[in-house]
């Protein structure tokens, strides 16, 4: 039987996901300030702004700027904190009844263990583990280049929780594969990448750096190149599922990273060019494996290579 | 009051000096519900080049033809694309988006800088039959194509130029104390640029007037999800741009 | 005395050229294909195709494809091999009278070696090594990822030439810095960055790569952030000088990179889509100072944060 | 025959198919030089979007007019944005590029299936008065609209399509061999699908005919810069599509 319905559900880490269309952390706010385009239940899962265990300003200065077919951003993780977070917009978002993953920030691996441990609560669904903001200056990027501080901030965060813990990849690195395996080994139950590529823009009429941080996050259509390639690199190393993203704009995009071996993906960017776009990628790989006769999304990911 | 995103098509396109354009559209959805102080954002391509929207601020809006104003100035590659549309070609038009101007007071006080005042001319409509003062400031007559837009609108224009081409020379901050000595006005309503808008913040306060500020921000989402736009006011927080303004109480702004 | 022509006149590790905007190597053939379109005198060096001992005929199956903003290619190093390269193809090109710096690559330590023996000629105005290609299984790009290594051929080539040695980096690696100061230490005299970003694209019709060698490295407009990112951390860390390029389409893009503290830059993907691109830039550089009454181009060099 | 890089104008667009045009392009340097086989490289936006040129075969050229055709099918992005084009738009050309067709021989035969029967256009014109005749193939009537093009240029048309809505049902090279067994031509000039080139070098070589084939490949600079249109010939060495052909002749390529 290929209801339509089926066709695209997914189980990401003991997720269960009616599409395999997530929302990319930072890029979908809380889920909430979509409601006026969609209905949240249409996501596969929400991956909600980075939460850190005190309130966070943020960067000061211009936190964004565009580049061709992309943009840079140096938010610097402003949110309100896991205490806010937990009392005020959780239950709120719990209503829509889509899984609500916990993208989570800390300065050392302690305070990761303890925001996991804050978060082991009904309405989480998981948490997604940002070893790679490129944002912050103590911590984040840090442990997201280093195998051995990734994979101790993965397993403090494991030992605190019994919820599926995604770990989220920074692709600024030599080798994605070494930190994928790291990552897994340290008892991630998934894999998410990649996060931004460590950017830059000069304002040539005033000499200064267009962020106000200096640097910041590409992402974008101009990075999915290299997003797909680590996305395939990793998918054949591991044995947990991959959560692709980078650049996805369309369907196509998506269905290139579920061929690179992803078992699910991240709309991000695309989120603020078309506020449908979570809901318009997950038609369009119905669409794609309808035409094809397939009954299944599984039955695409990691087929690169392969014939149809 | 909820946000769409349509394809407006254009019913007019003009240019009022040689790089700022009158652009109309045709977004019945967002023309009947829009309020003063609110803005679009703009899909100006196909492409991923510009990528991002462009937010512009609703300079007017008519409920019944269901169309909406922009007034615009070209100033990089998403304004010159939007430069180019034709009546009935259609643009990507997400809106109505933000926080507009709270409507009070009896006697108010526009002030406004370059393009700041743009969402003055609907604001001036709004507070119809209020009888409707417009200070208003820029660098010179040629760029002072704004009395013409005003004057259906407001009862009096107030003017300064930077070079006295024409009005008062100086700057808005420079005539605002005088008038507010003058004139017992009740509110002001300020937009333009960030260095006029904490002057004119100031002396609303000197005066003890209460006083309504729009801001600008580069924005990526317009709609509260990306945290670009946000600016610190009291109380230790923090506040978006584009939906819990761009109108913000003077007082709640930290300058 | 600010004549227009000593305006733009810059020395980079003892070659002396007329203006700062080089042609980045594969990007620019041997010159001699240009020759319709420019005096290849207007163009500050030339670097050629990267030259390897025997001659190459690189990968095969499709070599390049379009990404937004950018391009990936796979040409897998193919030239004609040193000797062809010295015999037949620099005695026209030394014609034009233009700085010509051979883009080296080599299997082993000792074959950058012996490269550098073998151009140690008249012509050649000095060696960029290409530590980084990531189109080439063996070497290249291990070689480029590795401070060590990178070092050893550096210091391989060093011991070989009296020319000058410039070292090319690869962006894929965690800290640039590393890099640069390893190959630094090793005797290079100066640095040029970025190569590509190693990147695949997949077409979603065929589930086949759209590259014939899976990954490619990507350039053009796309990678400018990164690359402006690495050329200002580099810049900061070394004293030697830092070439600059990734994505310069125009004459802004290269003022960003010279802010940036690159005192060159080098023009790739855009000579396929303007043959003009290099001396476009280098004329849209002298009208950006002429225009603040800048009287040389090294006046801008690496003063992002400083004010006009 | 230098090239070089020129804003050509569009003197008219249209319609051969629902997906097939013919764009007239007035670009008199390159319609003076341009010889049967050559191309022409064009920049479709003045953007990143796409980034590339697209390369097109001068379909025919009129040096007196100053004009070049190019017959071209929509299938991305790219001739997506072509076909946009007006007449009076300007449109970035570099050209003419690559070794084109070398004319010899008294009985010519073209074969050209698809999109490669563009370029045969000006060759056929080139021929005269030699008597041309030309075998094409395509997939159905539909896409057959090439013999009223070639009608003016030719003696004599032979066709195939794959469903046999028109001419005879096949391939092209089904047909290849009883012509060449009936008729003594003493050339054959191929362009089309890398499939049927390879069939019909086969056959030519059966014949014991000379033969030149046109190829395409992905290209970026299309001046023999970047080296990613190279191909495999004999004696261990790769040539550019780009320079060196895209014609060459049948015995030099690797198959
Ligand atoms: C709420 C709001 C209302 C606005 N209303 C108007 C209006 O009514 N009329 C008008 O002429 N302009 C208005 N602006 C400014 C307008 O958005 C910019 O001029 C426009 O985005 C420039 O785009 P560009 O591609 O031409 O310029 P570029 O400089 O190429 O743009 C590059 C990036 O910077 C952003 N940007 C550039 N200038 C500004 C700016 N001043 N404010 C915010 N982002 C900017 C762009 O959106 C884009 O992301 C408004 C801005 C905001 C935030
Ligand atoms: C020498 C030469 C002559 C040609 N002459 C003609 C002609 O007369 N009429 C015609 O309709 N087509 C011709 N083509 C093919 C034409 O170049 C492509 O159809 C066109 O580039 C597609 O661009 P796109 O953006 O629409 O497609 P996309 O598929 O979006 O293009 C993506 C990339 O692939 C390249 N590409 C796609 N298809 C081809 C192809 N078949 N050959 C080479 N590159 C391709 C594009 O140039 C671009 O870089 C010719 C190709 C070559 C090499
Ligand atoms: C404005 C912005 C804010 C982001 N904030 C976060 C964050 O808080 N935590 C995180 O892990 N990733 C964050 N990201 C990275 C995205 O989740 C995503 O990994 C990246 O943008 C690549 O996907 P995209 O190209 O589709 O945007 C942010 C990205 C953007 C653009
Ligand atoms: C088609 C192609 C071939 C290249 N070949 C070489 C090479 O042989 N050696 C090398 O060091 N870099 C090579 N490069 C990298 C360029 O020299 C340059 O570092 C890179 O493209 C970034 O610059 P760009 O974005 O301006 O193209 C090649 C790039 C391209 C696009
Ligand atoms: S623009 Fe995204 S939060 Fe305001
Ligand atoms: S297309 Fe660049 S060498 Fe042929």
């Amino acid at each position: 039987m290929s209801c339509a319905k089926d066709m695209l559900a997914v189980e990401i880490a003991g997720i269960k996901m009616k599409t395999p269309v997530m929302t990319a952390s930072g890029t979908f706010g809380f889920g909430l300030e979509f409601i006026d385009f969609i209905d949240l239940k249409q996501v596969g899962a929400i991956v909600v702004k980075g939460t850190t265990l005190v309130p966070r300003a943020g960067n000061s200065g211009r936190r964004i700027a565009e580049t061709p077919a992309g943009m840079l951003n140096s938010i610097g993780l402003e949110n309100p904190g896991v205490e806010e977070f937990v009392n005020q917009i959780l239950p709120q978002l719990a209503q829509s009844q889509v899984p609500v993953i916990v993208n989570i920030a800390g300065n050392t691996v302690e305070e990761y263990g303890e925001l996991a441990a804050r978060l082991n609560l009904p309405d989480v669904a998981g948490l997604e583990i940002n070893i790679s903001c490129p944002n912050v200056k103590q911590g984040g990027i840090a442990f997201g280049t280093c195998p051995d501080s990734a994979a101790q901030v993965v397993g403090a965060v494991r030992v605190k929780t019994n919820k599926p813990v995604i770990a989220k990849l920074s692709p600024n690195v030599t080798d994605i594969v070494v930190m994928a395996k790291a990552v897994e080994a340290a008892g991630a139950d998934a894999i998410s990448l990649i996060n931004t590529l460590l950017g830059m823009a000069i304002d040539i009429h005033s000499w200064q750096p267009v962020l106000g941080n200096t640097v910041g996050g590409l992402s974008g259509p101009a990075v999915k190149p290299v997003a797909v390639r680590m996305v395939w690199q990793v998918a054949q190393a591991v044995h947990v599922p991959v959560i692709g993203m980078g650049g996805i704009m369309t369907a196509a995009d998506a269905i290139e990273f579920l061929l690179a071996g992803a078992s699910a993906v991240s709309v991000g960017t695309a989120n603020f060019i078309n506020p449908y776009a979570a809901v318009n990628v997950a038609e369009g790989i119905r669409d794609y494996l309808m035409e094809r006769g397939l009954t299944h999304v599984g039955e695409i990911v990691g087929k690169v290579g392969n014939c149809l | 009051m909820s946000k769409t995103v349509v394809l407006a098509s254009v019913v007019r396109q003009e240019s009022i000096t040689g790089m700022v354009k009158k652009l109309e559209l045709s977004v019945p959805e967002i023309a009947r519900e829009v309020q003063a102080g609110q803005f679009v954002h703009l899909r100006v391509a196909d492409s991923f080049y510009p990528l991002l929207r462009r937010p512009f601020s609703i300079a007017d809006a008519d409920a019944a033809a269901g169309t909406i104003t922009l007034i615009y100035r070209i100033v990089g590659q998403g304004t010159a694309l939007l430069a180019r549309l034709d009546c009935e070609d259609f643009v990507d038009c997400m809106g109505p988006l933000g926080t507009g101007f709270s409507i009070q007071g009896e006697k108010p006080l526009l002030v406004g800088g370059g393009m700041g005042l743009a969402p003055l001319v609907m604001l001036a409509r709004t507070l119809c039959p209020r009888p409707v003062e417009v200070l208003m400031g820029g660098r010179n007559e040629q760029e002072l194509f704004w009395p013409d837009i005003f004057n259906n609108v407001c009862q009096h224009t107030h003017i300064t130029t930077d070079d006295g081409s024409i009005g008062r020379r100086g700057f808005t901050t420079d005539l605002l104390p005088e008038l507010l000595t003058k004139v017992k006005y009740d509110i002001i309503y300020a937009c333009g640029p960030q260095a006029m808008l904490s002057g004119v913040v100031k002396i609303a306060r000197e005066f003890d007037i209460p006083c309504q500020v729009s801001l600008e921000e580069y924005m990526a989402c317009g709609i509260g999800a990306c945290l670009s736009c946000t600016c610190a006011v009291q109380g230790g927080k923090r506040r978006k741009v584009c939906t819990d303004g761009p109108v913000f109480w003077a007082g709640e702004v930290i300058w």
